[in-house]
């Protein structure tokens, strides 16, 4: 289904912003990273700390959602447009696997 | 159907869920009414041949105050039905009775613990040490609990005259309770009818129980009964029986004294001569008796008592040993002391 | 026909991945995909939750028995699954910059660091089975091989994906019809990465808490 | 069909089928596929009932009835009423939103194919040491305790069409999102897409947890795996839970596009504008949505416990209120119309009081406490066959006679039409009213006979003989069929001469391209909108006449689905016979070259072009 492409030919200067624009964007993926590294490494280092669970625990879950956030939103530019559908069905998705979780971890041992 | 019937409550729990019954089908039949209304209405004033062949009727969107009052009145009428079953919910879970005691640390209230195992029940007085089967014993007028646990497969426990089931599960315990407001002397068949409700395997069918429901003092009189010693056979047709009984093999599954514990292989059958039924769905005769002792399996497919040949060295029983048998079985009871 | 279109670097557009409709419809159906893949983690993680620690009566082993001691390992092949995440993002670079080379070379990188995280799994699952933790052993070690198992066919499936990609096109090159299959193969992989996130974090860091 | 087909030899005429990717083929061959699963399902259904007639029946033994009720469960779910919906779905949104096609031609091919097999290979267990026989739900300990490979055939079976179906989800998703006509904007779309798309999306969440159940069934007992096992520390709650999470939904994705079809039909038939619009959309969206949240209503009886219970109980009855939003919206929609009692009509007309009959039962066993007396008990035979017969199944007979114009070019023979409607409505309300009472009085369902003299019995017969009516209404209607395709007269466009969708402005017979231009969409129910505007040609174009770009046909598909459908086997016969390993691996083997080989080589399709369009023929076939 080729003949919807559109073929448009940028001049020098938009090229070379577009260019930048996108040497900028992976900078950020960099920096990304690098936080995505250093949440991992806290959540090991907390664990391995041996503070008490209770406290731990939430700790974990909210570095792991930081990161998952950061993956889906640089990595798999969410944040770019035309993303709208998508992220409605992803976080539809998410919202029901969360209720299955709880609903295992509340009425299946009773 | 007294004995059988959701409509014919015959105990608290069950008139409760009776009363939500009426009360939703009150509430149903308004909806039904109010659609049915409107809908032969427009059936009777919108046909074409009424409006003419050529008309084109006006084309509305829609109307936001009918949408709103169409979904305001709904509800109101879900909100009517939702607090009492919210309420009857958490009463009727509520099983703290279980563990009450006394001044003396005795028990007030009797608790059963349920045991249904592929094609038949098993009833345990964990508090007086007895133990029954397929014919459940309770007292009338007061709040019986029960343990309810399945020993293979899934079944569910139910008695429609006097509550709704719960579910044997296989990995865990579940509570309840039941009251029984009425004795099932005068009933057709002398007693009500217990069921299972969750599909179990071919005779799943057949598994019935019945439930036999005396006063307070018959009761008392009933357990007294139940732990004394086994009453001796009679006839020497019946001391044949009992000792075929035993050497047969049978004794193996089938404890004879009522005094016990759970975890039987067969129904215990010390109140076999009392019983309603053979195999719990069977008419109580010595026919069918002897039928279901030569081969179970044309009775109940699938169920785990092997047949009178496997357990006979490969021959059938004569007819003399299924006399014999029968007439020891018949003679056990427990009612008749 | 537009395929045979030869795109220079000022001709390739903003987002070939979606240039046209039928790059714009793999786009949106692999997303709804992954919203189902989200599903069935969720229903693989409630399983394991439920069915964690428990086993045939006097079971010995436990999260913490079993995940303690393997924790930096656990640690290498996060940081070697988040590291490709970066380089397949690296080879989208290329991509929307129109260096083909570039592509291939990222996605060579993470297909080497993927197979890295792969090899480090397989050592643990082996591990775990000398122990005597295999598959049929308890409820527990069913649900933890399945979970954990599951995102490793993910690995394999993504990696094997990967790389028939990279054979196909070497000749080919880039184009919009190539181009998308790249980048859905990098969400793709990217979503395997997320789905890391939360195992090293409910099934071992978690469970070494207990 | 276009009639280029027919000169060709049979050989070739088969091969175009196997490697169809066209979607109003593809609607066809889930049309015919489905129906024949439907008379399948509905021949269980009768021995079922000859079996039930008369208390102490013999006629079936137990064994052999859990293994046909179990399959008339299954087979009409799963194999006869998805299907056929998928049928009509594929053969009218894509015209409906003015599409070439769907938005994946190659998977939509895929996905039927593996129903196809995947529902082959559920029924060959018949044939091959027993059906399964633990009910359609499956539960695990019985699953698990079942001797034979009957559950293994439902597991793999299921496993291979679930796959199919979710493609299919995905695909139909896409093609709303992204394929609709200029102009059709997401409140333009007529109903029947409106709720294919929000079926389409129970889809997508609701088969991953059945997959996954389904693959731990699979692991327990072909695998050695544990997941229900108790003794192993394994939990069987965990499958009902998997299992109603997709089963509730499930019931979704039959009754909303069944919901589609009415609105279609009631504006139709009443020339009148679907009233409340936006709230029919809105209402649709929110049951798709509640759909999820309200699973243990089918588990009130397992213990969870009374809070669990109550909050399932109350999110349950919020359903009704959407429900009652599309009941009423429907009525008012006829009232001050021009009804016109056809076929479709009347079969919807047949709808309104019976689904709300069966949906308020719904709303009786949502009550939690009255639940523990009717769970399980013929009061929901009676409560499910009321929304399936008299909402799906009504619906699909409705859509048959609608759509038959559409996807054939003739008519069904409406005479005909509505002594089918009569046999089989009267008999759906004989057979199924009076369960209500039979499991009121204590019958429990999944019996497969029951003794005498308990109250039951001449309920029990009433109810068999109403089923005997639907026998007689069905045959009535494959009679109806044979005829219409015998004499074979052209119906044209717009056959109901006042259709209001883009699909009735298609010419017919539909050219295998769709529309020669793409149209362009003026506001809701655009066909009408251009008649009434005095536009002769019924539609305004979005472009000028230019290539149209069409895929290629694959047999791929078709290997793939073989490949998983060898595989399934293997898997099956694991352990007990030493060519089971090889066979499952040289089964994904094909399934896996054959995705290979589809990848590696480039398929871009083929354009026609704008000059053979101009003559009437159209271009390659
Ligand atoms: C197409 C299929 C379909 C549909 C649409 C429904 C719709 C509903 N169902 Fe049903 N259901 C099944 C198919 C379906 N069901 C099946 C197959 C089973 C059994 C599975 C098995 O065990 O094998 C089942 C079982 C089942 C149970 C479990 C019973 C048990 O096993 O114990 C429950 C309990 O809550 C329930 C409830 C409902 C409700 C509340 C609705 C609601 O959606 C109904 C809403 C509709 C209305 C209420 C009518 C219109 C509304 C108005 C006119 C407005 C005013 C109304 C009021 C104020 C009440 N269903
Ligand atoms: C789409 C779903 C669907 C449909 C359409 C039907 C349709 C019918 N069902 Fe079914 N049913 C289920 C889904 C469905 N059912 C499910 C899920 C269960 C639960 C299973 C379980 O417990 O696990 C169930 C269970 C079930 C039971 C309960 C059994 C039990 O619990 O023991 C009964 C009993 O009466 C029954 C009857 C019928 C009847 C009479 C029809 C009729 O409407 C059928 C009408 C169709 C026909 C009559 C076609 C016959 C055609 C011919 C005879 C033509 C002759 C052939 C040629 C000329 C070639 N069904
Ligand atoms: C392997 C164990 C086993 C042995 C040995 C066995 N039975 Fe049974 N028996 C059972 C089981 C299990 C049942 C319950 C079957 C059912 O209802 O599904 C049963 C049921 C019965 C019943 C009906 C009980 C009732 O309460 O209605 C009778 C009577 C009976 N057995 C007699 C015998 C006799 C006589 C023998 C010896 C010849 C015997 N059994 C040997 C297991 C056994
Ligand atoms: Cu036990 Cu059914
Ligand atoms: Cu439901």
């Amino acid at each position: 289904m080729g003949h919807d492409t559109q073929v448009v030919a940028q001049n020098k200067t938009q090229f070379e912003y577009a260019r930048r624009k996108r040497s900028k964007a992976m900078q950020m993926q960099v920096v990304t990273f690098a936080i995505m590294i250093f949440l991992t490494f806290v959540a090991f280092a907390a664990v391995a700390s041996g503070m008490s669970a209770f406290y731990v625990g939430p700790v974990l879950l909210l570095l792991a959602a930081v990161q998952v956030v950061l993956q889906l939103y640089y990595f798999m530019h969410m944040s770019d447009k035309g993303h709208n559908v998508a992220a409605f069905f992803l976080y539809s998705g998410a919202l029901f696997g969360f209720t299955f979780v709880i609903t295992f971890l509340t009425i299946v041992w009773w | 159907q007294e004995q059988i019937s959701t409509l014919t409550p015959r105990g608290p729990v069950a008139s409760e869920q009776f009363n939500l019954l009426l009360l939703s089908t009150a509430i149903m039949t308004l909806v039904i009414i109010v659609v049915v209304v409107i809908y032969v209405l427009a059936l009777i004033k919108f046909r074409r041949s009424k409006v003419g062949e050529d008309t084109i009727p006006e084309q509305v969107e829609g109307n936001v105050k009918l949408e709103i009052i169409w979904t305001i009145v709904p509800i109101i009428l879900l909100i009517i039905l939702a607090v009492p079953t919210v309420w009857l919910t958490y009463t009727q879970a509520e099983v703290s009775g279980m563990d009450e005691v006394d001044a003396e640390g005795n028990k007030t209230a009797l608790t059963v613990n349920v045991t249904a195992k592929l094609y038949w029940w098993e009833f345990e007085y964990p508090d007086l040490g007895i133990i029954t089967a397929q014919e459940l014993v309770v007292p009338t007028g007061e709040k019986v609990y029960f343990n309810l646990k399945a020993a293979d497969v899934k079944h569910s426990f139910w008695i429609p005259s006097i509550g709704g089931k719960l579910d044997t599960n296989v990995e865990n315990v579940n509570k309840f309770y039941l009251q029984f407001d009425k004795e099932s002397e005068g009933l057709k068949d002398g007693v009500f009818y217990g069921k299972c409700a969750e599909l179990c395997g071919p005779s799943h069918a057949l598994m019935d129980f019945k439930v036999k429901t005396l006063s307070r003092e018959d009761f008392d009189a009933w357990t007294a009964a139940a732990l004394e010693e086994p009453v001796a056979p009679s006839s020497d047709l019946a001391v044949q029986g009992e000792e075929l009984f035993v050497n047969a093999g049978c004794i193996g599954c089938h404890a004879t004294s009522a005094a016990g514990t759970a975890g039987g292989q067969g129904p215990n059958v010390a109140t076999f001569g009392d019983r309603n039924r053979v195999a719990g769905y069977l008419e109580h005769d010595a026919e069918n008796l002897q039928n279901w002792i030569q081969n179970p399996q044309e009775y109940k497919p699938g169920n785990l008592m092997p047949s009178a040949a496997d357990l006979n060295g490969g021959d059938d029983f004569t007819q003399d040993e299924l006399d014999a048998l029968t007439e020891y079985l018949m003679g056990l009871t427990i009612e008749n002391k | 026909m537009a395929e045979e279109i030869k795109y220079t670097p000022q001709t390739w557009p903003e987002h070939p991945e979606t240039a046209n409709l039928e790059g714009r419809n793999k786009f949106l159906g692999f997303w709804l995909f992954l919203g189902g893949e989200t599903v069935l983690f969720a229903s693989l993680f409630a399983t394991f939750l439920a069915l964690k620690n428990k086993g045939p009566e006097g079971m010995e082993f436990t999260t913490q028995s079993l995940f303690s001691e393997g924790l930096p390992l656990v640690f290498l092949m996060t940081m070697l699954l988040l590291t490709s995440s970066l380089t397949s993002v690296y080879a989208m670079y290329h991509m929307k910059n129109f260096n083909f080379r570039g592509v291939q070379t990222w996605m060579a990188v993470t297909v080497i660091l993927g197979l890295g995280f792969l090899l480090l799994e397989i050592y643990e699952f082996n591990h775990y089975v000398h122990l005597g933790f295999h598959y049929s052993h308890s409820a527990f070690s069913s649900s933890f091989f399945t979970l954990v198992g599951t995102h490793g066919v993910h690995v394999v499936i993504g990696l094997g994906w990967i790389i028939l990609l990279m054979l196909r096109n070497a000749k080919r090159g880039l184009s919009v019809y190539t181009a998308q299959k790249y980048y859905t193969a990098s969400l793709y992989w990217h979503f395997i990465d997320v789905v890391w996130v939360f195992i090293f974090t409910v099934v071992y860091l978690m469970g070494v808490m207990g | 069909m276009s009639s280029l087909a027919q000169k060709k030899g049979f050989g070739s005429v088969l091969w175009d089928w196997l490697t169809t990717v066209d979607h109003k083929k593809i609607a066809i061959l889930y049309l015919a596929t489905g129906g024949f699963f439907f008379v399948l399902g509905g021949i269980e259904a009768m021995l079922i009932r000859l079996q039930l007639a008369v208390p102490d029946n013999d006629f079936l033994s137990a064994g052999l009835y859990n293994e046909i009720l179990t399959m008339h469960g299954t087979t009409m779910i799963f194999l006869a009423a998805m299907p056929i919906l998928f049928g009509y779905m594929n053969a009218v949104v894509p015209l409906q939103i003015g599409a070439r096609d769907v938005a994946f031609p190659f998977l939509n091919s895929l996905g039927f194919w593996l129903f196809f097999f995947g529902g082959i290979f559920l029924n060959l267990s018949w044939f091959m040491g027993g059906a399964p026989d633990a009910g359609w739900t499956s539960y695990a300990s019985l699953s698990l305790y079942s001797p034979g490979p009957g559950i293994d055939f439902y597991a793999l079976g299921l496993q291979i069409s679930g796959a199919g179906t979710y493609i299919a989800g995905i695909n139909f998703l896409v093609t709303i999102i992204n394929m609709r006509a200029p102009g059709m904007t997401y409140m333009r779309m007529p109903l029947f897409t409106w709720t294919t798309f929000v079926a389409s999306a129970l889809i997508l969440f609701a088969f991953p947890p059945l997959t996954i159940g389904l693959f731990f069934l699979i692991f327990d007992r072909m695998f050695g795996a544990n997941f229900f096992d108790h003794t192993m520390g394994g939990n069987t709650i965990i499958w009902e839970h998997l299992f109603w999470i997709f089963g509730h939904p499930e019931v979704y994705i039959l009754i909303l596009p069944a919901f589609g079809i009415f609105s279609e039909i009631f504006s139709l038939f009443s020339r009148k504008r679907l009233f409340g619009y936006s709230a029919m959309v809105f209402a649709t969206v929110l049951i798709g949505f509640l759909g999820f949240m309200v699973w243990a209503h089918h588990m009130f009886t397992v213990g969870l416990g009374p809070t669990a219970n109550a909050i399932f109980a109350v999110s349950t009855m919020a359903i009704a209120v959407p429900t009652g939003v599309k009941i009423f919206n429907w009525l008012l929609t006829i009232w001050g119309g021009s009804i016109k009692v056809t076929t479709p009509m009347l079969y919807g007309l047949g709808f309104i009081p019976s689904f709300v009959a069966g949906g308020v039962t719904g709303v009786m066993q949502a009550a939690a406490p009255l639940d523990y007396q009717l769970h399980d008990s013929y009061f929901i035979v009676a409560h499910f066959h009321y929304v399936i017969v008299g909402g799906v199944v009504l619906a699909i007979l409705a859509a048959l006679h609608l759509y038959w114009p559409l996807m054939f070019n003739q008519m069904l023979d409406e005479k005909l039409g509505k002594i089918t409607f009569w046999f089989f409505f009267l008999g759906f309300h004989a057979t199924f009213f009076i369960q209500h009472f039979l499991g009121l009085m204590g019958m429990p369902r999944r019996v497969f006979t029951f003794v005498g003299d308990q109250g039951w019995d001449l309920f029990n017969l009433i109810s068999s003989l109403g089923a005997i009516l639907m026998a007689i209404g069905v045959i009535i209607l494959i009679v109806n069929i044979v005829k219409t395709i015998v004499q074979n007269v052209p119906a044209g466009t717009d056959p109901w001469e006042d259709g209001r969708t883009l699909e009735w402005a298609i010419p017919q017979p539909v050219p295998f391209y769709n529309f020669k231009r793409t149209p362009l969409v003026r506001g809701l129910d655009t066909f009408w909108i251009e008649k009434q505007e005095g536009n002769k040609e019924g539609m305004s174009y979005a472009e000028p006449l230019s290539d149209i770009h069409m895929p290629n046909n694959s047999f791929i598909p078709f290997v793939m689905s073989v490949g998983l459908f060898v595989a399934a086997f293997g898997a099956l016969y694991n352990g007990e016979k030493t060519w089971a390993v090889p066979v499952l691996v040289i089964g994904l083997g094909i399934t896996l070259v054959s995705m290979g080989v589809r990848s590696w080589k480039d398929d871009h399709g083929y354009h026609i072009h704008k000059e053979d369009l101009m003559d009437d023929k159209g271009g390659k076939n």
